[in-house]
């Protein structure tokens, strides 16, 4: 009972924070409500016995991805008169398309979905740290090198793109 | 229910009563080490040698105007001095203040919580009170503040990543995430990290400096460049939510750094036969003695220094803090597998 | 009344939508770009969610990779916006039809 | 793209802010126009004028006598030497003979004051970069010499002590003493700021390379005192064209090499130790006999106009005067202010560096706004 409490306040804060992220009329208050949005989904992730996560997500979406959204919107779109921030008619085409595939999603997860609950007691602890650095080191130690080439490739772009000269 | 929901709550409440009397009191504590430094007196004259002068501090702000600028985001002028302030508060739910005390009969383990991500939690909560201060500083509408508030966030999220690198070499001591475990390591291995672990001590002394924006390093408030950085234009309460969540911030770092370098709640020198009467003073005690120690390094470090220029707070921070950390783990998991 | 996964999908599949329709109305390029960090911590809850029913840590280890895509695209997109803007003096994406022919 | 929006506030390219006349480090009601670039600065923009009391015109309706106490408002943080430069100056035109125990009180007066300027242009600057505990130091001493100023003449800030002619009284009993004292309380001193300040690596990198300026500019743009003698240019008007009693007097003029903000720091704290050795010598050799000189009840010079320079703290202190011969009053009186022929460098020394480095070159070419404005 308790957890579907929190459960209900949870997703109902994730959607609410969600829709005034892309309905905020300043950026960047759009970008506070992104913020409220991650600790919202970390507490979520907190429920589902994955505290690692949760904090990863606060640490590195949070204290640091959100952080760099805040920068640029301040460097680029101070005082900048309020433009038309919203256009609903926009990639009109497309969006009907869209809808239809969520549409589907939504049926799918209705139809197929509904499945038991959670097996508690399984493999998963949730003291789970040892465990995830252990399958990131051994066997999806490819793809972790794979993404922190990736991060330094990234790093390295921005660093050029963002700078003024070389 | 006395133990799961009314022995957390009472603790949540003397911790909270305790850090805010800290702070009065560290405000106290500095300014009368940095007037003993300078050979003056500092307050003399609320309370007998100024010893009520927080209080009185605490009623000017409660009194005092609060301005909000015009065209200031009132919205976000508002928030701002409470998203600093709550997560330095938070971040005290995972320091183990004691070892297990027992009272009536019960057990009571010293600290709110014991987290087995404890130590990344302190991390990731102490990285959200930024916010507060880039919004603080955009939101007042005022070039200074701005300045300030932007040479703020660079500087934490700088000095953040050397921070983090050092306290990745303690865990790989410790060889786990919670703060009882790693002061548990300490005991289990004779050893207080901060001996076996003097440069990421150093590393941690110097990245909290800076952190928590104080001299040398407090160049998002350098009064004499920035008026007073990132709240130049906040007074009264608001004003005090940012002085309060400095302060605050202050003996995070400080309880964080006891906790992982200092050996926590444990007594000195366990193993010398005739200083075993050190045992005698309880864990809270040695914990207290041990972070007001380095809090009073922070107000040593001020009342000595000039400050850094931005520059050079960065190069000192990615040139040297940052590699030499690197450093530091890899010689540190080298002895590791080798030893 | 117990949680089940499906609400856990329900919920991500909500947060897409959401982050498909800011990307579909918003013209700000920093907002289409803070709808894609949406969709993925959409994608995220659907991985823990699954890693939890399944009692099976890959779930968490994957959403690890997606925070790891986030950053990575957040720091080249807004470097592009950047460079974009010092440019052009605008984040408006229908005004970005530089590579467009 | 809209054309007519207005510029965003915090453009990438530069902004431009307003440091002062509020602000806590511009030494008064200075402000600085700055364009930035990130935090470099393009271009510094010194507005001055807000302490302007109108010294030179007021001075030009006042007796000779009067206009002392008014010189005392200019620099007021060295009341004494702005008296001596004046009182010289009208000595000068009037060809007025000053008794030799004057003279050298009024070498003992103006080396105090160098002494106590310097220390509060130590601990500003040293507060400026963050180190307030300089600051408090410097004022520690600073007060001394205040105690030294009060028992002589009365006045702790504006002393008005010098008199046409002459002193107006005599040095105290046993106050020679309590100079000669007082140099060795401040000879002790001087390592206590040089291990705060000198070796600091803090200190360094913030003062090191930052407002060199060469020789040949610094003579360009018109410096004087300590920061010209820090670019290496020899010129202390104590030496050059002696007054007062620096003829008797030995003494060495520092002189720097670099010409940056840490070699004007070690040339005047050099000069700390020159003052002193001076102040030594002049209370020793303190000589017998009159301490005013013959002069009339009304001073009225004959017709002409002269012009007399001293070395004050912050560098050469001229004075000219000219008069018609007919009036009580000098027809044209006009200064030449240290702080102000050194304000002129300020945005060629800023220029390039970042918003902190503003704050310590201010504090470098120290100046007071009250002798800039006048």
């Amino acid at each position: 009972m308790a957890e579907a409490v929190a459960f209900y306040i949870c997703a109902a804060l994730i959607l609410g924070f969600g829709a005034l992220v892309i309905t905020a009329k300043s950026t960047v208050h759009s970008v506070l409500y992104l913020v409220a949005d991650f600790l919202c989904v970390a507490a979520l992730y907190v429920m589902l016995q994955a505290p690692f996560l949760a904090v990863i997500q606060v640490m590195v979406y949070a204290g640091g991805i959100v952080v760099l959204y805040l920068f640029v919107v301040m460097l680029v779109n101070l005082k900048r008169p309020p433009e038309a921030h919203s256009d609903p008619r926009r990639l009109g085409r497309l969006g009907v398309a869209m809808a239809a595939a969520v549409l589907v999603e939504f049926a799918a997860i209705f139809a197929l979905g509904w499945a038991k609950p959670a097996s508690a007691g399984g493999a998963l602890s949730p003291n789970n740290v040892e465990q995830i650095g252990r399958a990131l080191y051994t066997d999806y130690l490819i793809p972790f090198e794979v993404a922190s080439v990736l991060l330094l490739v990234a790093m390295i772009g921005a660093i050029v793109l963002a700078k003024r000269e070389l | 229910m006395v133990e799961a929901l009314i022995l957390p709550l009472v603790k949540i409440v003397i911790v909270l009563v305790a850090v805010l009397v800290t702070v009065m009191y560290i405000v106290l504590l500095e300014r009368k080490v940095q007037a003993w430094v300078q050979v003056r007196l500092g307050p003399m004259r609320v309370g007998p040698h100024g010893i009520l002068q927080p209080l009185a501090d605490v009623l000017k702000l409660f009194v005092k105007e609060d301005i909000t600028p015009a065209r200031a985001d009132k919205w976000v002028f508002t928030a701002a001095p409470i998203i600093v302030l709550v997560p330095a508060l938070i971040a005290f739910a995972v320091i183990p203040f004691a070892g297990d005390l027992t009272l009536f009969g019960l057990t009571i383990p010293g600290r709110i919580a014991d987290v087995n991500v404890g130590l990344l939690y302190v991390i990731s909560v102490a990285g959200i009170g930024i916010y507060g201060i880039i919004l603080g500083g955009w939101s007042s509408n005022s070039k200074w503040a701005l300045l300030g508030s932007l040479r703020s966030s660079a500087q934490l999220i700088s000095y953040e990543i050397a921070v983090t690198m050092t306290l990745v070499t303690v865990i790989m001591l410790a060889g786990t995430l919670s703060m009882v475990g790693i002061v548990q390591a300490q005991l289990a291995k004779g050893w207080w990290f901060g001996f076996m672990q003097p440069v990421a001590f150093f590393i941690y002394f110097v990245g909290a400096l800076a952190e928590t924006n104080r001299a040398p390093f407090d160049l998002p408030e350098a009064e004499q460049e920035l008026v007073a950085g990132f709240h130049t234009e906040y007074s009264g309460m608001r004003f005090a939510f940012y002085f309060l969540a400095e302060y605050a911030n202050m003996i995070v770092v400080s309880t964080v750094a006891t906790t992982l370098f200092l050996g926590g709640w444990l007594a000195p020198f366990p193993n010398v036969s005739w200083l075993s009467f050190l045992g005698l003073v309880p864990g809270w005690a040695w914990f207290m003695l041990k972070t007001f120690g380095f809090l009073y390094a922070f107000l040593w470090v001020r009342a000595t220094f000039p400050r850094y220029r931005y520059d050079q707070l960065m190069r000192l921070g990615w040139k040297w803090l940052i590699p030499l950390a690197i450093l530091n783990v890899v010689v540190t998991g080298l002895l590791k597998v080798l030893v | 009344m117990i949680i089940t996964t499906t609400h856990y999908m329900l919920l991500s599949a909500a947060l897409f939508t959401l982050g498909i329709i800011g990307v579909m109305t918003r013209r700000n390029v920093i907002i289409i770009l803070m709808s894609i960090e949406l969709m993925l911590n959409a994608v995220n809850i659907n991985f823990i969610a699954f890693s939890h029913q399944l009692q099976n840590v890959v779930g968490q280890v994957f959403a690890v990779f997606v925070i790891v895509v986030a950053a990575a695209e957040a720091a080249v997109g807004l470097g592009i916006i950047l460079a974009f803007y010092r440019n052009k003096e605008t984040v408006n994406i229908d005004e970005m039809g530089l590579m467009r022919w | 793209m809209q054309t007519d929006a207005p510029r965003p506030m915090f453009d990438t390219d530069e902004l431009v802010i307003n440091m002062g006349p509020q602000h806590p480090s511009t030494h008064g009601v200075l402000r600085l126009i700055l364009r930035l670039d990130g935090e470099r600065v393009v271009s510094c923009d010194p507005v001055i004028g807000y302490l302007h009391r109108g010294v030179e015109k007021l001075s030009e309706n006042r007796d000779y006598t009067q206009i002392v106490l008014l010189t005392d408002r200019m620099d007021y943080v060295a009341a004494a030497t702005n008296n001596l430069g004046y009182v010289e100056t009208v000595e000068k035109l009037y060809g007025l003979e000053v008794p030799r125990r004057a003279r050298y009180i009024r070498t003992i007066l103006s080396e105090l004051q160098r002494v106590a300027s310097h220390l509060l242009w130590l601990g500003t600057h040293a507060a400026d970069l963050g180190a307030l505990t300089v600051l408090l130091f410097g004022l520690r001493e600073r007060e001394l010499v205040l105690d030294l100023f009060e028992e002589y003449c009365g006045a702790r800030l504006t002393y008005n002590a010098m008199r046409i002619g002459g002193q107006p009284v005599d040095v105290p009993v046993g106050w020679d003493k309590k100079v000669l004292a007082f140099c060795d309380v401040q000879e002790q001193k001087l390592p206590e700021y040089e291990q705060l300040l000198t070796g600091n690596r803090i200190f360094m990198e913030r003062t090191k390379a930052v407002g060199v300026i060469s020789a040949a500019d610094a003579v360009a743009v018109g410096l004087c005192g300590p920061p010209l003698r820090a670019s290496g240019v020899y010129r202390d008007v104590r030496k050059d064209e002696p007054y007062a009693a620096y003829e008797e007097m030995e003494f060495d003029v520092p002189l720097g090499v670099a010409g940056d903000t840490y070699d004007r720091y070690l040339v005047r704290l050099e000069e700390f130790r020159q003052s002193l050795r001076i102040i030594r010598q002049a209370v020793q050799g303190l000589p017998e006999g009159p301490i005013m000189g013959k002069v009339p009840r009304l001073i009225k010079p004959p017709a002409g106009e002269t012009y007399h320079a001293i070395e004050a703290p912050k560098g050469e202190l001229g004075y000219f005067i000219a008069s018609d011969g007919k009036s009580a009053s000098p027809y044209r009186f006009r200064v030449r202010p240290p702080s102000f022929c050194n304000l002129q460098a300020l945005p060629q020394l800023v220029k390039g560096h970042l918003v902190a480095d503003v704050v310590a070159l201010i504090g470098t070419i120290d100046i007071v706004l009250g002798e800039v404005d006048r």
